[in-house]
């Protein structure tokens, strides 16, 4: 038992804190740090500066371009990259379709698309909900029909996170109606700019713009797009969500917001006395604190006790990490006091600054924490991450 | 002990209720909304015709002298509607305050103008840095001569650039948290020196930052008495808050109401979502909180026009923290039933969401509430 | 709109209150109010006082002996006599079987048991549960067969409260296996002193015997003491329910016990201050305090707006009521500090006095906080309210 | 960074769990807890077979030297099988503080033969009105030539009357509430002067009530720093604490297989109820309480023994707190799945529960270290 870091990853934090501090850029970090709006290049940039260090990809095996970063230095550099304010790097790709294709994908696809996703050269975007299939996945939609070399895509997918910036998106798709629902499921990826697919924005509750449903019209897709075999997308989707969950738990990024929190709690008065003062608030505080405390070391003992992928124990960081990053959100926005109330979507930017309506941290977080309801809903809403620990990990 | 409302109380919700129904459809509100001045003028000469505007105003300036209860009947009606317009601005607030404490001279030249839809009236007291401490006002003004001369910022001020008259809390005696020494002025929005940046608020609505530099206002100006303003603002926040829980409650209904529909409809693993027993006690979960919110509620309204501060302190606080904890929970539930949906602008939910969630913020929180609840038990 | 009491009402109040103070034993009222073991005399004692004043069943309608009371005058009822430190009225007779025997009883029944329940002459207690059916009390399986003018009963009851106590026993029996289980039921009032039943104590946590296991064994029971119809058993069971869930919310007892609280919290010292004065701890409290306001003007919104009989909304006071008496367990308990430590049996009675352990009032609490974990169980389970309410007030 | 245990400490692990499931059948727990005593000779003479009495003793003195994750494989499979033995009391902080204060001859004399189990120690610090306040001593030393009179009363100590060695706080400086001005006394329970009520705790154990009247020590009574014991008190509180979060550890994870197994067998309306959504959901959040308070027990006993003072309090205040909630949150969960059985005393499940509750009334409850863990930061 010794939860010391070694020497080595030591050594390694001092690289990536180094590199971060040399090269993320300060407007970026500002936005991050400052709960404002990203535009696409701001992802762009930082995600062109980690690729050109090779760190893009840093955990992915060295056999696909990657550095075979350790769970835990995947995990440094994560917590170094998010205290800094670097961006959350964009997972559709890096994250989610990248193992499929290395696990499952053709030599073709390997070379092809893993390499362009670790150089940053394709954005990606992921068409797995469907209007009708949320939490039961499995009942999608969207058909392809195999015509020659090539499949017609027909359906629509929705909740497309920055879709509007998308190259590729993969997508599951129904190549079979006969047979069990589970089993006409197969893994395409999809150019997304290919003829007859439309992207439409949703607009969210704090009227921005960072989903979007996708509708597809006759889409040609070459056949040497399908992953794997036909009809076992279902499996490789589920082998997708179990990666999709270590980094859900956001350990890196809520410590930083819990550093926020604890700085406007300064700044913040009540009875002419911080607000951080106030012995209800500051125990509120460090109960999230406390939970953050227990979910990073949780996060460490499933690195350490498995390495990769892993298993339905991993719904516990999804519900544990979302809990905690909208208590974190919650308490920014209950902070303010009235001025949670101004509602200025020009503030989301850098360009707009107005110190007369409150603190200049203010304006974005009452929105914030409307639109971080969604984190207990997507990826699989927690009340499904439940039904998966009850049965795969309680046998319930 | 009566719980039933008036065949008055009864008339007026029915027919505000319908009107609501028939002509604030969700697409109005949101045109509203967008317009410039963020309410609809057209919606509020309605409501003065329909006695709205004077419900609490004193007979003989052309009202109908009605109670708190009579407010809760309006409010919960405009938050099941999701109404935006001023009304607890400049009716619940800027109309009581006047009608309490307004001299002769000010209860004519406002009251009846205000009950008619006229004159926009708001309260401007909130400063950057009190929170939702009443006492604690920085704001300043400075006797000269016959005159005050006011100097500061008011922060949040609902509809404050709409306001056509704004009551404003200053100091003319001591230091900033003291209790003695607030006094209150009506001051025109388009005096010299007053300056309102206006912006949207998260809810829905509109608020400003009003600026007051050397502004120049005559004795006549003074509202209620002066240095002793403190107990009059702090009985009129406790109508407001009351008012407030009565609105909450009615956004609440309707929240209830949308989710439960969208569960007994939203299919998922071939049934409805509401046939999963966790949704289901989520629902039920919702519900409890509606009906110990409206009971709370209730005594609220009821108390708020008491004589005896202490009992429409305690039940007011009892209210307003309550609705703020319930309202917080009934909300995070809603949106999550709703899945996806609920986090849209589209959905009328997400709106209702919004507004039960930011009623904590306006006139004491929850954490307020209990505070004061507190303090004035120990006495 | 008038949340006042009426000018009769408020006579009503001082008449009750005036009576409590002149008739309720001293004695008994300090074993209530310190939360110490109550014996059957105690109880009896009291409802003996109350008998005489012809107010033991003061809510029944007068064609039955009662004092005709409205709901509010049984409120005002149970709130004088809670705060006085009065026992609660063992409620299976005054409460459950008698509402039933007076909608469905023969005229036998009535004239006979309502007045021996009025004058405090017989002892009821509940004979539903089984020990294989706690909420899925329609899968009961204790058998009745007719046998000429009677029943030979046989099967086992549990969680049978105070039935070592008691001389009758309402059951639900089985008096047919071959229609739907809930069409097979019947409702029987049976004399507890009848040979072949054996009454088998249920220590609970608390090292206290409240509860029983009950035994029938050729229990013979004439048929005149079969309620209603035969396989009817349900439907009254039904009504019954109704009827105990509105005095379950237990307004009146739990505003004594938040006024105990605060004189714990006032005494309790934390770092040299009264514990009352601490804000966290002061906030809990307030927050109960407030829960329990709601909850009394909902009590009186039912009472209002139904009567006698409450609906399914009524499963609401079950739910809060139990809600809050387990919030107020808690918070005494941890009002205590290390004292909620020491467990003293022998404390239960007025008799052992030891100023030695701790302040007079702490013995029993951590005991009550564990034993009052039943309320949210017994009754119907809070999961089994939330089931009903779920169903027949939502439509889910 | 190595979450695995040595293969010591998993030999050690095995064996006493080995031991714990054999031989402490929880019938034979009952006739322990009912015995005079309270506690069984035997199982501490196996104990101390086993090595487990002399496990954090310096080597020189007969033991092993152990660190305090050794102390937390221990205490969690004592929570498992909710063994009542005083190890916490006598071998993690009476073997603690003499090892750490000791002098030589303190350490000769009692080391040895606790951990051959031949003598039994307890602190006996908290007061009737100290709460969980370590600073809190009003029980006085009195110089009377070279030697010390003691009196005083401390509270709920645990094994009080069982115990042989007593070291006990006294204030031989300052007023009621400073820092400085406490020193320890080692006495022997059967000195004159000392008085010891004996009564059971709820959750299984023993304490007594130990009253000081003028109990006549020699200086070489004195443990540690004269004038300046807060410190080690801190820290021996700390230690324990993390002790106390491993045995929750281990009583939660046996509560929980306890639930699960019963939720997996129970039927009702044909169906083991733990098909129902709702129940479901409550077993994952006992396991997800499990799983957090596993990890933050893991780094409260890592930091226990930190020569930082900060870190370690910032990691046990944080442990000690979690498993408080997360400990009352699990007992509440389990009884109500269990229903009725839950509630008696005949179901081991319902000892567990009580273990597991009153866990956080012992140094420091959640409230305690929530607020420590907050004046720590900010300093």
């Amino acid at each position: 038992m010794d939860l010391a870091y070694t020497a080595e990853e030591a050594a390694f934090r001092d690289e990536v804190r180094d590199f971060v501090t040399a090269n993320l850029p300060a407007d970026i970090a500002r936005k991050v740090l400052e709960h404002r709006r990203l535009e696409k290049s701001d992802y762009a940039r930082w995600q062109d500066i980690l690729a050109k260090q090779g760190w893009l990809a840093g955990h992915w095996p060295v056999e696909h371009g990657g550095c075979g970063w350790t769970p835990v230095q995947n995990h440094i550099f994560d917590e170094e990259t998010a205290a800094a304010g670097a961006p959350r790097l964009i997972p559709f790709g890096l994250n989610m379709v990248a193992p499929v294709i290395m696990a499952y994908g053709s030599p073709w696809q390997k070379e092809h698309y893993l390499s362009r996703i670790r150089t940053n050269h394709d954005w990606w975007c992921q068409g797995y909900s469907e209007p009708g299939s949320g939490s039961d996945l499995a009942s999608l939609k969207t058909r392809a029909v195999r015509d020659g070399d090539h499949y017609l895509v027909n359906g629509q997918k929705t909740w497309t996170t920055l879709a509007q910036y998308a190259d590729m998106i993969f997508c599951l798709v129904r190549t079979d109606t006969t047979v069990k629902k589970q089993e006409g499921i197969s893994f395409l990826l999809i150019d997304m700019h290919s003829p007859g697919i439309t992207v439409r924005p949703i607009v969210t509750l704090d009227e921005e713009h960072e989903v979007n449903e996708v509708f597809f019209e006759d889409v040609k897709v070459p056949v040497a797009n399908l992953v794997g075999e036909e009809g076992k997308g279902w499996t490789y989707a589920k082998y997708l969500l179990g990666h999709e969950r270590t980094g859900i738990a956001g350990v890196g990024a809520s410590k930083r917001e819990l550093d926020t929190l604890k700085h406007i709690a300064k700044i913040q008065r009540k009875n002419g006395r911080p607000l951080g003062d106030d012995p209800g608030f500051a125990a509120r505080m460090a109960q999230v604190e406390i939970d953050l405390l227990a979910l990073e070391m949780t996060v460490m003992r499933v690195l350490a006790s498995r390495g990769k992928a892993p298993g339905p124990e991993a719904s516990i960081l999804k519900i544990k990490g979302t809990e905690i990053q909208q208590a974190l959100t919650e308490l920014m926005m209950e902070a303010l006091g009235p001025y949670a109330l101004p509602f200025r979507p020009e503030a989301m930017t850098l360009d707009t600054e107005d110190e007369l309506v409150g603190p200049d941290y203010a304006a974005p977080l009452a929105a914030r924490y409307f639109n971080y309801r969604k984190v207990t809903i997507y990826g699989g809403s927690n009340e499904i991450q439940r039904n998966i620990i009850a049965q795969m990990v309680l046998g319930l | 002990m009566d719980f039933s409302f008036s065949e008055e109380q009864q008339l007026l919700r029915e027919s505000l209720a319908r009107y609501v129904e028939r002509e604030y459809t969700f697409e109005k509100r949101r045109a509203i909304q967008r317009s410039a001045e963020g309410f609809s003028h057209e919606v509020w000469s309605a409501f003065a015709e329909m006695g709205l505007l004077g419900l609490t105003t004193p007979e003989e300036y052309g009202g109908y002298g009605g109670s708190a209860v009579d407010t809760l009947v309006v409010s919960q009606v405009l938050g099941s509607g999701l109404v935006v317009e001023p009304y607890l601005a400049s009716v619940v607030l800027g109309t009581g305050l006047v009608a309490r404490a307004g001299s002769t001279a000010q209860k004519e030249s406002l009251l009846p103008a205000a009950a008619r839809g006229e004159l926009l009236l708001t309260l401007a007291h909130a400063e950057p840095d009190s929170r939702y401490e009443l006492a604690e006002v920085a704001t300043s003004a400075r006797r000269q001569g016959n005159q005050f001369v006011l100097q500061g910022h008011k922060a949040v001020v609902p509809w404050g650039a709409q306001a056509d008259r704004l009551i404003v809390s200053a100091r003319t005696a001591g230091g900033p948290r003291d209790a003695q020494g607030i006094s209150l002025f009506v001051i025109e929005r388009g005096m010299k020196g007053v300056g309102a940046r206006d912006y949207r608020t998260i809810d829905g609505q509109r608020a400003a930052e009003v600026k007051l530099d050397d502004v120049l206002v005559g004795a006549d100006a003074v509202l209620g008495p002066l240095d002793g303003a403190l107990p009059l603002l702090e009985a009129i926040a406790d109508v407001g808050a009351a008012a407030l829980c009565a609105e909450a409650v009615g956004v609440m209904e309707t929240l209830n109401a949308q989710t439960l529909e969208y569960i007994k409809t939203r299919q998922q693993f071939g049934q409805p979502i509401g046939r999963f027993q966790v949704l289901q006690h989520r629902a039920v979960d919702m519900f409890i909180h509606l009906e110990q919110s409206k009971s709370i509620a209730l005594l609220a309204a009821v108390r708020a026009d008491s004589a005896d501060a202490a009992e429409r302190r305690r039940a007011v606080s009892a209210a307003k923290a309550h609705l703020g904890r319930s309202g917080r929970a009934v909300t995070q539930m809603a949106i999550q039933l709703h899945g996806g949906m609920g986090v849209t602008d589209e959905l009328p939910a997400s709106h209702y969401a919004k507004r039960l969630t930011m009623i904590d913020f306006h006139l004491g929180d929850a954490d307020f509430h209990v505070e004061r609840f507190v303090a004035d038990a120990r006495g």
